[in-house]
């Protein structure tokens, strides 16, 4: 697992430095900048084949429900206790190649033999949706921290540079694990019964809250020197109020590095969130989650190395399909970097 | 000084011509959105001692034409076509090897913007001597030796320290006169300056200029001075070569161009520059409209959509068919208005303006 | 006899691991000898002529060379006073010796024989005063003969502010008051202070005056807690590290959770010991071996991992099946029943109606819970009493046919809700947060629901899963426990679990169960002196519990480990519940 | 240099005791009690009182806090445990061993993981990037960048399992991982730890590839390097000399950051292969609500993430002499 680093930074950044440029360019042409990044990103093939699998994805976790009803399976029943003849004393598959049959197509969960395919989808919903969240929290927190500290500058520029420096130097996947627990005793009595929602939750604002830092980083210096260009002087000059500097001048000059440094961000977190279940701290049983399955399948693996791959599998896929549109979004955005 | 020959054949054998002859030279760049004619049957020659200055628009051409010349293109994307013949060397067809030897020695080079030109990490004696052991196969002694002699040539006070210093830690025109130093280290015949003086300020423009000319005297080294500033060029070179959309628009000594220009574009470049004794109540003039795309450049004359006076030469003439530059050698342009047109609507403009 | 769930990171840690072998089912069966749910083993208290050393020759065995001992922990207490961890006592029978212990036959009979002592005791007023005789020749490591002093001193020094890891039986019965907080009335003899209910007459005598009768008291002292420490070399809390020995090895290193090297303790006479052998010259034992890297050292066999064997080690659960069928790696297998316990505990107090509490256990999913674990021989027998078959007297029986039906039987478990009047009641499962538990908890809460019960589970942090269970009045109707007697007897098998008046917060009472008969029958049973008598009551007290299903019983834990194969005596330590150390030689 | 290093130094124990002061505050927060740990099985609530007093934990927390700090510098002396000599960052509530001990004896498992990795990372990676690079548009920059984009999406855990499964416990061409100390037996260090340096490195390896693939192209499009050839320099020269330079700046700086992250895939990697590091020790510490270990583990992870960064910046100032250290 990757949590979202200064690699994404980068590269962001550097197509950022472009942003201007992009405009620029374009009057060539004579067509707006997102015409024109539209037509590059169509006839980018390998951008609109993983703009298709990533879509579908969403909708395998949008539809989870939908295609649970299409299947006739549920992710919670635990058909291979139920039914005789499916697992053997160990708890494993009986059949081969994890269990894999007509009826459940990818093979059954070693021990309580709940459905695999079903556990993937509606894993795939849980971790997608909390990558989700977490993305677009985390970048607008991250967007308000990095203009504010750029915009005011000064002691506020400050603080909020330090925190985001200790954020930032810190080994995150530790504090993730650590804090988890700490989050949720803060919110539950001990008494109390914990609600899914909450971890679910706590596995959100820890995201964010480790997550943010890297796109105000970001973001600041993007303002930083931004606000040093003639357009923003001059606005400031004829005495523009700051939202107006901030909403007309700099935003829509700093949407470029935001939109790649999200889709940067989005599979990182789901390999956050997945890294999360797999030590054992993310979304607690019965909740499917996609990060789970792969501690399941590094328990299992040496006598059912079957299960591992679905999860495995889906998410490199996922994963890779993301990475590559995030590539066109950003050859798109900036034509000028070949890759 | 009109010892240059303008002679256009294309691909005619070569005896003893000029010094340096560029013929029919055609730059094209692959890029995501087509290809785009950076360059496109350009033509001209050069002799040595003398100066060439290359004036136009950014996006005309011009660096691309120099950086052809050197061969520092990226072949990856870039189609050149024609020929370059430097004395008896043809150099689109020379190979690596030929080329690299010819880089720094024979032919310099001096970049605009001395800053991001000089590599940060390495001193500036290094970066000069390099070039000298390179080429010259020198101790590390001597190319150092020569490395400060070559910054006190292009004055550099106390060459001695200077030599081990960064480029960061010189000012804008020192800099630029150790990237001249640099160019020089092996005394080229050839010294192309791209917008040598853009990025700095107006004093030391002119000291730089006034640096090159000096240096051209003591050398006999022959110089092409790309720039937008037909100033710079006024003060500085023997011939001027105005290019537009990646092709000659005109072409003369700087008194032929500058006294009695002929191409329309021309007359825009010249009355967008402020003049000393002009009034200061009349505006500039710039040339209207944004310079063509050179992915699919206008049919006919590329100028036409900027040109007040498309329609003089005929109802069709300049949207449908290219001009060429005539006359052959000399004063030459490339529109169809007849010389008398020019003279008269020349005229016209320039009493507009005075 | 030690505790396991003292430590319970390593006991809960034991059960996290999932998983087990993935082979067709026939591999399995066929070369496992099946451990059946009786009494594995006679136990009985010896006489003074079993006491005697030297202990009985194991046939084949040679002095000397160097047994290696690979495990995933270090020993996390050496001072005798802080171990009750089976997995330090072990370890400790090496070099800390008690006034008695248990000795193993061939036959799988223990006894209980004097160690330090000449014999068992002596009591003569029901087990209110004890005397031991020491025997002669016995030294410390330094050559100094351990006196009744040293084991008065040893008893004295576990009132220190800073022993409170071990049992505290003795500690609460040698003062006046047992009601009183046993160290409000004596603070140890570190400030120069004795404590006068421990005489000793003589060079070889100590008299223990017991505040109440305690007819087993010389199982109490068989604990490695009670072991000898001696006044001239107690260094306090770092004694702990480096204690000092009164067996036939001592410890020459011990790098924290790397190392540890033993080597023969020369002052150690054998004629003195009736347990003991020491023919290996040297131990070298290694920590930080996972299960998994300590099966696939033994499989391999290979350098000193043929002279090695591991105390706590299991086979790893995904390597159980390719050991199985390994008839070679059989061979150097050591199987048996440990003392562990492990259950469900039902909180009385809040589930009163004993109807819903059997229906519950009817309806418990015993089947599932084991293949979730990885079948029977990662996890346990299916248990269906309270008492271990390692306990003196266990009788089995199956009040609710879990073994007849071991996946739950809703059907019965709704005619007893509709019995209770509740057909639908709300009950609170707590569990352990680990991978295993939750998993178990999905099974839990499928089987429950299918007989009706609303099911409500509220995961619990390892590290507090005790402090959340502890208190009398938490709010949790049903929550995993385990247990191992600290001797085999019913009195720590029961008593401190079931006996209604030692309920408090943080007690081992966690079902709250206090029934007035069960209450009489334990002081009943505790004061029988007879040993096997008072088996028999335990046993009929076991089943007086289990007709209040007080608990769901889950298993009654197995060892499966493996050694290496240039040793010999490696046996089972049914007490302990691991390998033994005591007869292992370098073939 | 030298002032400036103290600052910074002073600036990172600043950070240091402010982030440990809020770990401090946020782990003693959560309702638990550690006494158990401490108590023999059937635990008297006297003993526990008592056990919580020897820890110090019927104290205020401010209190408790600043025994904790000055035990750092000047060791404490517990009544549970004896004395813990300095630096005492305390004792484990489930291991009793003390705490920075525990991590000392682990940290040879961690330091050999991250070094061996980083040493792949920054071998692999910048050098398939250099070539991919060095034959940009061509097949094997095709190949070199295309497997990054599949590499950098190979999560930890996925490939970890497999890769053993199919290397250790299928065709056994590697050795299950362990940690053998290479004191003991370098070969054996090294077979035992290729596979975990593997499997945490893909990812970073992929991402440096990538990274230093694009940084190249960057500054091959530079001016300086245009003047490089300008000037004659062979490419071969204008690549190694030139740009490498150039594009090794980002990286190095990206690298000081990423040794957090590296750190994390650490922890992955070592409960992926059940390796004895300081992330197992927090993975457990998590499980066992350790207090003690965790704080120690978080700020002896914290301390070193902010003295690499200070290397980092110091060596920084080495390859860049634009960058000034004051």
């Amino acid at each position: 697992m990757t949590f979202p680093s200064s690699t994404a930074t980068d590269a962001a950044a550097e197509s950022a430095d472009t942003a201007g440029t992009a405009g620029s360019g374009s009057a060539v042409v004579g067509r707006s900048p997102g015409q024109l990044m539209w037509r590059r990103f169509r006839r980018d093939k390998t951008g609109v084949v993983s703009a298709i699998i990533v879509l579908a994805f969403f909708l395998i976790a949008l539809l989870a429900p939908v295609i649970a009803a299409l299947y006739g399976k549920d992710p919670y029943t635990t058909y291979g206790q139920n039914q005789p003849g499916l697992l053997n004393e160990f708890g494993y598959p009986i059949a081969p190649n994890g269990g894999m049959s007509g009826e459940f197509w990818f093979g059954l969960e070693p021990g309580l033999g709940r459905d695999v395919f079903m556990q993937l989808v509606y894993g795939i919903r849980t971790s997608l949706s909390i990558a989700v969240i977490v993305t677009v929290v985390s970048t607008i927190i991250g967007i308000v921290m990095g203009i504010t500290s750029g915009y005011i500058g000064g002691k506020t520029d400050y603080v909020i540079g330090r925190v985001i420096d200790t954020l930032l130097a810190f080994p995150s996947q530790l504090f993730l694990i650590v804090f988890l627990p700490v989050v949720e005793a803060a919110f539950v009595l001990p008494e109390e019964e914990t609600p899914v929602w909450l971890r679910y939750v706590s596995i959100c604002v820890v995201l964010t809250v480790l997550g943010w830092a890297t796109i105000a980083r970001l973001l600041r210096a993007q303002v930083l020197s931004l606000r040093a260009r003639e357009f923003v002087e001059a606005a400031r000059v004829t005495g523009a109020s700051p939202a107006r500097v901030i909403f007309k001048e700099l935003l829509p000059n700093l949407w470029t590095p935001i939109i790649i440094q999200a889709t940067l961000a989005l599979p990182l977190y789901v390999g956050a969130e997945a890294g999360l279940g797999f030590l054992g701290v993310g979304m607690t049983e019965p909740t499917p989650d996609w990060g789970r399955m792969f501690q399941v399948g590094a328990n299992v693996y040496h006598s059912d190395v079957t299960y591992l791959l679905f999860p495995g599998v889906s998410m490199l896929i996922f994963v890779v399909a993301f990475n590559l549109l995030g590539d066109s979004i950003r050859d798109a955005f900036d034509p000028r970097t070949k890759r | 000084m009109t010892t240059v020959s303008w002679s256009g054949e294309p691909g005619t054998s070569r005896g003893p011509g000029p010094f340096l002859s560029v013929r029919d030279l055609s730059v094209e760049f692959s890029t995501e959105d087509g290809i785009v004619h950076a360059v496109d049957g350009l033509s001209f020659d050069l002799e040595k001692g003398t100066t060439l200055g290359i004036v136009g628009e950014s996006g005309s051409g011009k660096s691309v034409t120099n950086l052809a010349i050197l061969g520092l293109h990226d072949p990856a994307h870039t189609k050149i076509g024609g020929e370059i013949w430097l004395e008896d060397q043809e150099l689109i067809s020379a190979d690596r090897g030929t080329m690299e030897k010819l880089r720094g020695n024979r032919v310099a080079m001096i970049f605009q913007d001395p800053l991001t030109a000089l590599s940060p990490f390495h001193t500036i004696g290094r970066q000069i001597g390099e070039v000298y052991r390179k080429h010259k196969g020198a101790s590390k002694k001597e190319a150092r030796d020569r490395a400060v002699e070559m910054l006190r040539r292009v004055g550099i006070p106390q060459p001695e320290t200077r030599v081990d210093h960064y480029p960061h830690e010189f000012s804008g025109g020192m800099r630029q006169r150790a990237m001249i130093a640099m160019a020089l280290v092996c005394d080229p015949d050839l010294l192309i300056a791209d917008e040598p003086t853009t990025a700095l300020d107006v004093t030391v423009q002119a000291q730089i200029l006034d640096l090159l000319k000096e240096l051209q005297q003591q050398f006999g080294t022959a110089i092409i001075l790309i720039t937008h500033d037909l100033g710079v060029v006024a003060g500085t070179a023997d011939n001027v070569l105005v290019m537009y959309a990646g092709r000659a628009a005109e072409r003369g000594t700087v008194r032929e161009v500058l006294r009695e220009p002929r191409h329309p574009y021309t007359w825009g470049l010249l009355s967008s520059m402020p003049r000393l004794n002009s009034s200061v109540d009349v505006p500039l003039k710039p040339v209207r409209g944004t310079p063509p795309s050179l992915l699919n450049p206008p049919s006919g004359c590329p100028f036409h959509p900027r040109c007040d006076y498309p329609k003089l030469a005929g109802p069709e003439l300049c949207f449908n068919q290219r001009p060429s530059i005539s006359p052959e050698t000399g004063h030459g342009d490339a529109c169809y208005l007849t010389l008398e047109q020019k003279r008269e609507l020349r005229t016209a403009k320039i009493e507009d303006r005075a | 006899m030690t505790a396991v769930l003292a430590a319970g990171a390593l006991a809960l840690a034991g059960c996290a691991k999932g998983g087990g072998g993935g082979a067709p089912q026939g591999a399995a069966g066929t070369s496992q000898k099946p451990l059946e749910n009786k009494a594995v083993s006679a136990i009985a208290v010896g006489t003074a002529d079993d006491s005697k050393g030297p202990a009985p020759e194991v046939p084949g065995a040679k002095s000397g060379g160097t047994v290696y001992m690979i495990d995933r922990d270090d020993f996390s207490h050496l001072d005798p006073g802080r171990v009750y961890l089976n997995y330090n006592s072990s370890v400790s029978h090496l070099f800390t010796r008690q006034l008695t212990a248990y000795k193993h036959d061939d036959s799988g009979n223990i006894k209980l024989v004097g160690d330090l002592a000449t014999d068992t005791g002596t009591t003569t007023d029901g087990g209110k005063t004890w005397k031991f005789t020491l025997k002669d020749g016995l030294k410390w490591q330094d050559g100094t003969p351990i006196t009744s002093g040293d084991i008065k001193y040893s008893f004295e020094r576990l009132f220190a502010d800073f022993i409170t890891e071990g049992p505290d039986y003795a500690e609460t019965w040698l003062v006046p008051d047992p009601k009183k907080p046993f160290r409000d009335q004596y603070k140890g003899p570190y400030d120069g202070k004795e404590l006068d209910t421990i005489e000793t007459p003589d060079d070889k005598t100590v008299v223990f005056h017991l505040n109440g009768a305690h007819p087993d008291f010389n199982f109490t002292v068989a604990m490695t807690g009670y072991g000898a420490v001696p006044k001239a070399q107690d260094t306090k809390q770092k004694y702990d590290k480096q204690p000092f020995s009164s067996g036939p090895y001592k410890i020459v290193s011990h790098i924290t959770d790397k190392s540890m090297d033993l080597e023969r303790n020369e002052n150690w006479d054998p004629k003195t010991d009736p347990i003991r052998h020491a023919y290996p010259d040297k131990f070298h034992m290694e920590f930080g071996i996972q299960s998994q890297q300590s099966t696939e050292r033994f499989l391999a066999d290979a350098g000193n991992d043929k002279n090695a064997f591991t105390f706590h080690n299991a086979v790893a659960p995904e390597r159980v099946q390719e050991v199985l069928g390994n008839a070679e790696v059989m061979k150097r297998s050591v199987q048996g029943l440990t003392p562990f316990t492990t259950f469900y505990n039902i909180n009385t107090k809040r589930i009163t109606d004993v109807n819903v509490r059997k229906a519950i256990i009817t309806a418990w999913p015993s089947k599932q819970i084991q293949q979730i674990g990885g079948g029977e021989i990662n996890t346990g027998k299916i248990a269906t009493t309270v008492m271990s078959p390692t306990v003196l007297g266990y009788e089995a029986f199956d009040l609710y046919g879990k073994l007849a039906k071991p996946e739950g039987d809703p059907e019965a478990a709704k005619a007893l809700l509709a019995k209770s009047g509740t057909p639908n009641p709300t009950v609170v499962y707590a569990y352990n947060q680990t991978p295993t538990q939750e998993k178990v908890t999905v099974a839990i809460k499928e089987a429950l629901t299918k007989a009706g019960f609303k099911v409500v589970a509220k995961p619990l942090n390892a590290g507090t899963y005790y402090d959340a269970i502890g208190p009398v009045d938490n709010k949790y109707d049903i929550y995993w426990g385990g247990w191992a007697a600290d001797w085999p007897t019913g009195s720590t098998a029961i008593q401190p679990q079931y006996d209604g008046r030692l309920i408090s917060d943080n007690a081992p009472n966690y079902t709250h169960l206090n029934v007035p008969e069960i209450n009489d029958a334990i002081d009943k049973a505790n004061a029988i002196t007879d040993a096997a008598e008072a088996g028999k009551a335990w046993a009929a007290i076991d089943r007086q519990i289990m007709d209040q299903a007080a608990i769901v019983p889950e298993y009654y834990q197995t060892y499966f480990g493996l050694y290496g194969s240039g040793l010999g005596g490696v046996k089972f330590d049914p007490i302990e519940g691991e390998q033994s150390a005591l007869d292992i030689y370098v073939k | 240099m030298t002032s400036y290093l103290v600052r910074r130094v002073a600036g990172a124990l600043v950070i240091l005791i402010i982030i440990s002061a809020i770990t401090f505050y946020l782990f003693y927060a959560v309702p638990r009690d550690p006494a158990r740990a401490f108590c023999g099985k059937i635990c008297q609530p006297e003993t526990l009182a008592l056990i919580r007093h020897n820890l110090g934990m019927d104290e205020p927390l401010f209190v408790q806090y600043w025994h904790w700090l000055v035990g750092i510098f000047a060791g404490r002396e517990f009544v549970q445990f004896g004395s813990c000599p300095a630096p005492c960052l305390g004792y484990s509530f489930a291991t009793q061993e003390p705490v920075f001990s525990a991590i000392v004896d682990r940290f040879p498992v961690t330091l050999s993981l991250t070094l061996g990795a980083s040493v792949v990372i920054l071998a692999f990676g910048i050098l398939t990037g250099m070539i991919a690079a060095w034959k940009v548009g061509q097949p094997l920059d095709k190949i070199a960048s295309s497997s990054s984009v599949i590499g950098a999406s190979l999560q930890i855990y996925f490939v970890g399992p497999l890769l053993a499964f199919y290397l250790v416990d299928t065709m056994q061409l590697i050795p299950r991982p362990s940690y053998v100390p290479i004191t003991e037996n370098p070969l054996d260090w090294f077979t035992h730890l290729m596979l975990p340096w593997v499997v945490l490195s893909i990812i970073f390896t992929a991402n440096y590839t990538r990274m230093t693939r694009s940084q190249m192209v960057e500054q091959l499009a530079e001016d300086y390097v245009r003047t490089a050839r300008a000037k004659g320099m062979s490419s071969r020269t204008v690549f190694f000399r030139f740009a490498w330079r150039g594009a090794m700046i980002p990286i190095i700086t990206i690298f000081g950051v990423d040794l957090a992250t590296l750190l994390g895939g650490a922890i992955i990697t070592e409960q992926t292969f059940s390796l004895h590091g300081i992330g197992e020790l927090a993975v457990r510490a998590v499980q066992n609500t350790d207090l003690p270990m965790l704080l120690g583990v978080t700020i002896v992870g914290a301390a070193a993430i902010v003295l690499l960064n200070i290397v980092v910046d110091v060596l920084y100032a080495f390859i860049d002499p634009r960058v000034r250290l004051s």
